[in-house]
């Protein structure tokens, strides 16, 4: 097992990482609040899950990738996007369904992958990206250079047998994966635990794996955890399985207040008491980072401006594009190339 | 007759079957809150033994199906979106599809599988597909594509009380549509298409979701005097044939409206039943309109410039009807 | 958890009971090697898989189990359907594809099923019987009254994702099944612990349910595993694990030689060791009884006859039957019914 | 040219075409014993790396064909018999068969899967679907039936070095069947349909296994003076539609023999091809000759009943050709 190094850490290097984890931290905050906006005044083409309360597990297990370490991803898939380096202005375009989109327009939000950054990107099936992910893993095992393949997925996932397969697939080829479930307690509208049997963590454990279950709204344990298993990766010593506790603040989409005509599966209590500031992930980070002298009030002021700048600029640059080729999505499928 | 939305209609079928016969239980991802409203009170009224929130696991919940209705109980499953059909897809096609077959017929499997099909919502590929065509490949598996909420609820009754497995697609861009649905008991057989306007010129074939854009087209075509008939194919297994070929025989031109993707689609088998039974009435080609093989792309514009629509349907139409038939 | 009665047991009803457990191992044993000879010299119409050194696990688990009890078997299910109470005459009709077969011919060797007996069926599928047996087992709490569902899957199965799906679901729901793992330590030609991680009893562990790995070849074991699990779902407790550790002394399927070319994937002599009177579970299950006085040599000749004269008759019975209906597959397939 | 069998031709086309890109990988379930002998000595050749046998886990093997794939790999996957596809459905259907386009064309798929399909050896319902319609309606993949060894090989080298997904489905019965290959490279172009024999009469089309059938029905015919001329589909994503419309224009009268279920078929939709496209120069119906839409049942006797074969070929060709074009 590698050192825990991190926790300890008080060095400049260090330092500056956290400072930009806190910038990633703050991107995925202010653009998805900047989503709910523009899903609830204005409409997007498609529906948007979002991910604000769990920003540290995407930005935490990020922080200790490489460009070409490869990510799946879920259907709640902007924060990890944007932690593994993916471009703002290319996923909002790609919200907005433009041509300027990371993936043309083709996609949305749901989609959004960009291979240059080692994202494979979002998937709109339930653990749909947990054997691609394995798959990329094999690719990198096969490469030799140490690459890690990170898969990203929720607690409500966790039901699919594909997780349970892929899990043992990663073990006995010792695959460089790492499997990173969102706890959030929620699957859709139902409480994860009326659906769930044991601990998740006990079935990653029946396939010989190092397991460890974090705290998902503290970046840096998150970090910790994937620092370690990174290394593993690196050292071809086979797969990790992290599970990190979390709560997502936003409906299940956007329009869920919509969908569920009055219905119910939480209470706003418990809302609220996750938006609180010794639970927010941010705030959270923010008050730790001030406590030690990293970040003070000024700092935070004006990462918070930038952020809000980055993610204006990104919706003038999504309204902006030009709309989708109409014709692309037949030349990507190879429609009439027919004989 | 009252006014009702097609996901309404589809409701109080659910309740009706519900309350009719005890043995009837549901299960599926977010049935208790109801995710398109098609499930919505069953829980409160049946409780929950007979309705279930199940853990996100396809593959069980369709063979689950099989299992329950194997064991005596008549199951109503929902998977949902189609695309999460492929999920559970092994105990469809080998299992649901195949059982009484091999079992020589020792059981029957009451099961009917709802979900909502299809695109022009810029939902994307992965919730968008319209798959019919899959499900009608396997055999032993009814197909349900219900186009009015009349018709939505009086074959998911037929479907429910039938003794064969059967999926009942619901058409996402009709699920807010409203229509006239006959007041009190309301039972439509199934393996019966409708037609839907009578016409001399033309027959338009309509599958499931596409009847909107079809009628649409009518109209068009009826300024520029060509008189269509549609026909509505709400089953396309058990599939109408009879109904089909006599409107062949009367226009002896057709054009069939499918939001599948083209290869072996609805409207491919259709079109090859036409060359076959109907080829003596025939006076022009036989037009599918439908998708040209691609999944749905997300941005509203591209979904747009793919998704079949009245235009398209216009333009087949009137490539097979010649200036003194549409006179 | 229900008093382990059975291995203390000197009641004449728990001696009748084990002459009737060895008998339809017999029954089996001798079966299945009339199947092999028959493959090798005649030929059947289709492959079978069978089950020779594996008859504990069948019958030490049918043995519990009442004739309206749901089971679900594999592809090696004829130990299955007899130890349930099948009728071997209507299973061998099966296999000759004859209308008087079970399933009239129309089923086979991996599809017998008797639902008169509960057998819900053989299954091609590797993993296909888990969620049908749940959903038996659904079928059964709904009832109510207290008839359990029964799921044999081999260690291969365990590997499909859809194994942990059943266990959940099973769980939460406190369904009355009970998950049968024959665990022969192959699939099909693959040595199974080259391709699975950990221990299988684990994954079940993590599902919150009781877990008992017994000795597959000591039918005894399997039968007060067996009987444990059973009054759980009398008692509307909930799902049991039992794992049964075997061994399979024939091929996968009787054309493995022809299939495999020369390949191999286990040496003679792990056969042989299995086949030897210490592991063969017919033979140690006879020892114990003529030990205790409950079956003496000329008993247990007598019983060896008896199952050879009703295989016999079977043949007979299988070969004297009418060709399947040729029309029987379109009228179940609803074939023509179009309007 | 050498004579080899259907299953040598495919397996000296792995070895080839693993040789020749050290980026090439296989996996699956027993690939190293070879279940079906087309995988045999690949492990011994190319090491455990590349060659992999996998757990029972479909869904995974899928997945993972589509994330190394898109990780840079060349991968084949083999999925035993056809019958597996539907546990692994998922990956292929809203994975496979999308991920190009929901990345914007991001990547190539550069995947092979091998599945053995089809009937007539009693192997009963779950290891004998011809499911290639199926594969056919998802759009985006290509789907190959090849019906001879010279075809097999050919086709699945061209399918390995292609940056499209492709099912390459080898017909069960046609295994053992030999046939002459010719030596050094040789590679088949996807989507060329071949003419199998000219004829003048008639158009017996047939996809993939169905080959040996319809070739013993235009024996049958040629000695009742029916010159049928056959077309062997052998890539059916993507169809060859010029040479299909070609010999109908010249024949007037086309038989499809498809083993796949009758609905939604690759004979439904070729027949909806020729009645689109090939109306011109239709003199009779487009005829069908395939599997009424049910599963295969065990019984040999009855399984033969179902199966398509040459006398059904003959019945149907006869049926559209009248006494003075028989003549
Ligand atoms: C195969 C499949 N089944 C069902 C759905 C519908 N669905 C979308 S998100 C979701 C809940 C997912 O829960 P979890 O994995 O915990 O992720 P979270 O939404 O909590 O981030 C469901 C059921 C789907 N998209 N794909
Ligand atoms: C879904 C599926 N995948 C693959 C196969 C091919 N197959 C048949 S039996 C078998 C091995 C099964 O091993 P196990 O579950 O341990 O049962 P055993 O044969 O040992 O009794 C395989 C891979 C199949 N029938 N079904
Ligand atoms: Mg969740
Ligand atoms: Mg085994």
């Amino acid at each position: 097992m590698a050192t825990p190094i991190l926790t300890q850490d008080q060095s400049v290097t260090w330092q500056t990482a956290q400072l930009s984890m806190l910038e990633r931290m703050l991107l995925i905050r202010h653009a998805e609040s900047r989503l709910a906006r523009v899903a609830k005044e204005v409409g997007l083409p498609g529906g948007v899950h979002l991910s604000i309360g769990q920003e540290a597990t995407a930005v935490g297990i990020c922080s200790q990738l490489e460009e070409d370490d490869w990510m799946t991803s879920t259907h709640r898939g902007h924060g990890h996007f944007l932690a593994k380096g993916g471009d703002v202005n290319a996923m909002f375009a790609e919200i907005w369904g433009k041509s300027s989109g990371i993936c043309k327009g083709m996609g949305g939000s749901m989609h959004v992958a960009d291979f240059s950054k080692g994202i494979i990107g979002a998937n709109g099936i339930v653990g749909g990206g947990l054997a691609i992910a394995t798959g990329a893993a094999l690719a990198a095992q096969l490469d030799g250079n140490g690459r890690a393949a990170v898969c990203f997925f929720g607690d409500g996932a966790a039901n699919q047998g594909v997780f349970m397969e892929c899990l043992n697939v990663a073990s006995i080829w010792n695959l460089p994966a790492i499997f990173v479930c969102e706890n959030n307690g929620l699957s859709e509208f139902t409480v994860s635990s009326t659906v769930t049997a044991g601990k998740l963590s006990d079935r990653a454990r029946a396939f010989d794996m190092p397991v460890s279950v974090v705290d998902g709204n503290d970046v840096r344990a998150i970090a910790q955890a994937a620092r370690n298993a990174v290394e593993r990766c690196r050292r071809s010593e086979g797969p990790s399985y992290i599970e990190a506790s979390t709560y997502r603040i936003q409906g299940h989409l956007e329009a869920e207040d919509m969908i569920l005509g009055g219905g119910t599966y939480r209470t706003n209590d418990e809302v609220e008491r996750w938006r609180k500031d010794d639970r927010d992930p941010i705030a959270r980070f923010r008050d730790c980072l001030n406590n030690e002298g990293v970040c003070d009030h000024t700092l935070f002021a004006t990462m918070t401006a930038d952020a809000e700048a980055a993610v204006e600029a990104a919706v003038a640059f999504a309204e902006q594009g030009d709309p989708a080729d109409t014709k692309l999505a037949y030349a990507l499928m190879g429609v009439g190339e027919e004989a | 007759m009252s006014r009702k939305r097609y996901t309404q209609a589809i409701n109080e079928a659910l309740h009706e079957e519900m309350e009719r016969d005890p043995k009837t239980i549901l299960f599926g991802e977010d049935v208790a809150l109801a995710v398109f409203g098609d499930t919505r009170g069953l829980l409160d009224k049946f409780g929950p033994k007979r309705v279930r929130n199940t853990p996100i696991c396809e593959a069980t919940i369709a063979g689950m199906a099989v299992g329950a209705a194997a064991a005596g109980y008549r199951v109503i499953a929902h998977l949902l979106f189609s695309n999460f059909i492929y999920t559970g897809f092994d105990a469809i096609a080998n299992q649901m599809a195949k059982l009484r077959l091999m079992t020589g017929g020792q059981i029957d499997l009451p099961i009917t599988v709802l979900a909502v099909y299809g695109g022009g919502a810029s939902q994307a590929a992965q919730h968008s597909d319209a798959n019919h065509p899959v499900l009608m490949n396997l055999g032993g598996i009814d197909v349900l594509v219900p186009a009015t909420p009349a018709d939505a609820k009086g074959m998911l009754k037929t479907a429910i009380r039938s003794n064969r497995p059967s999926f009942f697609l619901e058409a996402s861009g009709l699920g807010a549509v409203g229509g006239e649905v006959p007041d009190g008991e309301h039972l439509v057989p199934l393996g019966k298409a409708s037609v839907a306007r009578d016409g001399m010129d033309v027959t338009l074939i309509s599958v499931g979701s596409m009847i909107r854009a079809t009628q649409n087209a009518a109209k068009k075509l009826a300024e520029a005097g060509v008189d269509a008939e549609i026909i509505d194919v709400r089953s396309l297994v058990p599939l109408d044939e009879r109904t089909i070929i006599k409107s062949v025989m009367k226009t002896g031109r057709t054009v069939i409206i499918d939001e599948a993707r083209d290869m072996c689609s609805a409207a491919s088998h259709i079109a090859a039943v036409i060359a076959d039974k109907g080829f003596a009435g025939l006076r022009a080609p036989v037009r599918r309109v439908t998708v040209n093989n691609s999944s749905m792309p997300y941005a509203p514009n591209a979904e747009a410039a793919i998704f079949p629509n009245a235009d398209d349907i216009v333009r087949a139409a009137t490539s097979i009807c010649q200036p003194e038939t549409a006179a």
